[in-house]
């Protein structure tokens, strides 16, 4: 994966944000301030305008621009939070033209731990966490089982979907939903929505299903 | 007194509402002086409820003398900024209820306090009691 | 559900700020909701920093549905106030961080707490870890 | 003493009050927010105003009437302490036209004891108990002994002065300037201060000295 395949990821998450924009902010709506959506849409655009302005020569620095536009631009806890999983991912990439697979999966190892250190969420505690660790898990293992990159993502998208719906019944214990107790149960977490439209984005820039 | 003023710890207030950071900073004043460094860092960059990483430098920047600074953060994203500008011993989160919290620490920076001592009176407006 | 909504319980924020008072009454309504009660009595009738008691009352009375109002007040002249208007059982003060506090109770309105609820989750509210 | 008694020494207290505004806003600049003088001022001036409006017709009502307005107008923690110590004051004289210092004894008694209730102070918290506390005790001691009136306030009157003073080296465990701590020291307390005015207003109603 080169530089040009970064580009894509971003270009897709932000499309699909776009797209699921209203449907993230609803989410974010019965658990939260009812801006999440807006805040990630906002993010994503100030990303794609920065990545413009300055094109970046590596993997690593598309990651680390696109983190440092969301921290600045989305305004809510996912801005500190998808920002700084960006800037780990970019920073474990150093300086290469090229990124294998195994390499993905250690940058995104690394963006899971700079989440779960700056927010404190542990998986079970209904926040992003919670489709971010399943599908990271699930891409080490296919790519350790060899399979192809397409496959690897598919699979990885397919366990943070899986991840996202399993914080339905969950109450959270991080993030502003955690001020409702009990009243969160019963409703989808939007930042867990929001990891699994962003891992999908990233297996279409792997190419056609 | 050798006619230089010693720099005294400086106060950030983070709120995702910029009114309330600017109200709890006005308190700040009231309870410390008008000397006390204080700044308010609330909303977004374009006026939202939230919070901006740029404010939030900004405001640390106006209040740092030399003697460290504190931030107090109401929720959510104010906490997970200010953890993003935190510099171990010389910028540091206050874990403590805003308002109260926020009084203390300007008693303690009026009165020539250290940032532990700044740190440790804010703490203590958790268990103080009004009735 | 039988249409007649339920009463809830009242939301009173009693600062020496007006401002304060209001900003904080506007998180509770972000927090708990639209429809919760909540009512700001800040600063003096004259506008000065200050408390009001006809302030605080006419307050009360505009949450009271019948289901009890808990008075949240920020210090001082706030807390002497809100002392005088106490009714138990059904005006009751909680002596707790006002922000935090009141984003707690909020919460617990909104869910359809009753008055011993709410006030047993605002005082929750001082052990609340925000790291 | 009788309603004229009362109404006059109401009149000495809101004239000391305005005469000492600025001294009492001093005192509570350096260990407070620099309101207490003008706080008294406007409180007294809306009692004189709601006494002149509905002239009262009992020493007990003359208290009452200007203790709601105390607590009504002060708009600082002093409102609701003051209001409370006169109208307790004024509830403990019932209907009765006349007032014996016996009387008055009882009803300050009262007074004291409405004010710690509602702000917990007790005597060496560096608060207006600090004078009004030794004055009532004084005043009873003198009443109990057979002193004249004049002479027994004139000695409840030095009691609040000296209370007032002895405030100076304690630290403030109530009120605003609790929050000071330790800086608190070294200040006389503004509301000792302001009750010692009212004493002094007190022996002066009861004629010339
Ligand atoms: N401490 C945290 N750790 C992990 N994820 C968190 C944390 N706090 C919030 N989140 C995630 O952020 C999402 C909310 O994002 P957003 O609505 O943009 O921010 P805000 O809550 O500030 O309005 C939540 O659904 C949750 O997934
Ligand atoms: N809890 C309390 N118990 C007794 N006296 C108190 C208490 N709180 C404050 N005071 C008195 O009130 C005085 C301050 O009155 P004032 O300045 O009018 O009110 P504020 O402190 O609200 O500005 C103090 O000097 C003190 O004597
Ligand atoms: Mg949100
Ligand atoms: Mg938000
Ligand atoms: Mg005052
Ligand atoms: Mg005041």
């Amino acid at each position: 994966m080169d530089t040009s395949f970064f580009l894509a990821w971003i270009k897709e998450a932000a499309t699909a944000v776009q797209a699921e924009r209203d449907h993230l902010t609803q989410l974010d709506a019965a658990i939260g301030d009812a801006d999440h959506g807006a805040n990630l849409d906002r993010g994503f655009a100030a990303v794609r305008q920065v990545l413009a302005d300055t094109p970046p020569q590596t993997p690593g620095a598309v990651l680390v621009q696109a983190g440092s536009a969301l921290i600045r631009k989305v305004g809510g806890a996912s801005g500190p939070l998808y920002g700084t999983a960006f800037r780990q991912m970019g920073r474990a990439l150093g300086e290469a033209p090229e990124v294998t697979p195994a390499d993905l999966v250690t940058a995104l190892e690394a963006a899971q731990e700079g989440v779960q250190k700056l927010g404190g969420a542990a998986e079970g505690d209904k926040t992003l966490v919670d489709a971010f660790a399943p599908a990271v898990r699930a891409l080490a293992q296919a790519v350790q089982d060899g399979a192809n990159l397409e496959d690897a993502l598919q699979t990885a998208t397919a366990a943070a979907e899986e991840g996202a719906r399993a914080t339905v019944p969950l109450q959270a214990r991080k993030g502003r939903a955690s001020y409702l107790g009990p009243r969160s149960v019963g409703h989808k977490d939007p930042g867990a929505a929001s990891t699994a439209l962003i891992f999908a984005a990233l297996r279409r820039a792997a190419g056609p299903a | 007194m050798d006619g230089q003023a010693r720099p005294m710890v400086g106060i950030v207030i983070v709120s995702h509402s910029s009114r309330l950071a600017e109200e709890v900073a006005a308190l700040v004043r009231e309870f410390g002086g008008a000397n006390v460094p204080v700044a308010a860092a609330g909303g977004t960059d374009d006026g939202r409820l939230g919070t901006s990483l740029d404010k939030v430098i900004t405001a640390v920047e106006s209040v740092d003398q030399g003697a460290g600074v504190v931030l107090i953060p109401d929720l959510g994203s104010s906490v997970l900024t200010a953890k993003l500008v935190e510099e171990p011993g010389s910028v540091v989160i206050a874990d403590v209820p805003l308002v109260e919290g926020a009084i203390a620490a300007a008693v303690t920076v009026g009165g020539g306090g250290s940032l532990p001592d700044v740190l440790s009176s804010a703490e203590e407006a958790r268990t103080f009691r009004k009735l």
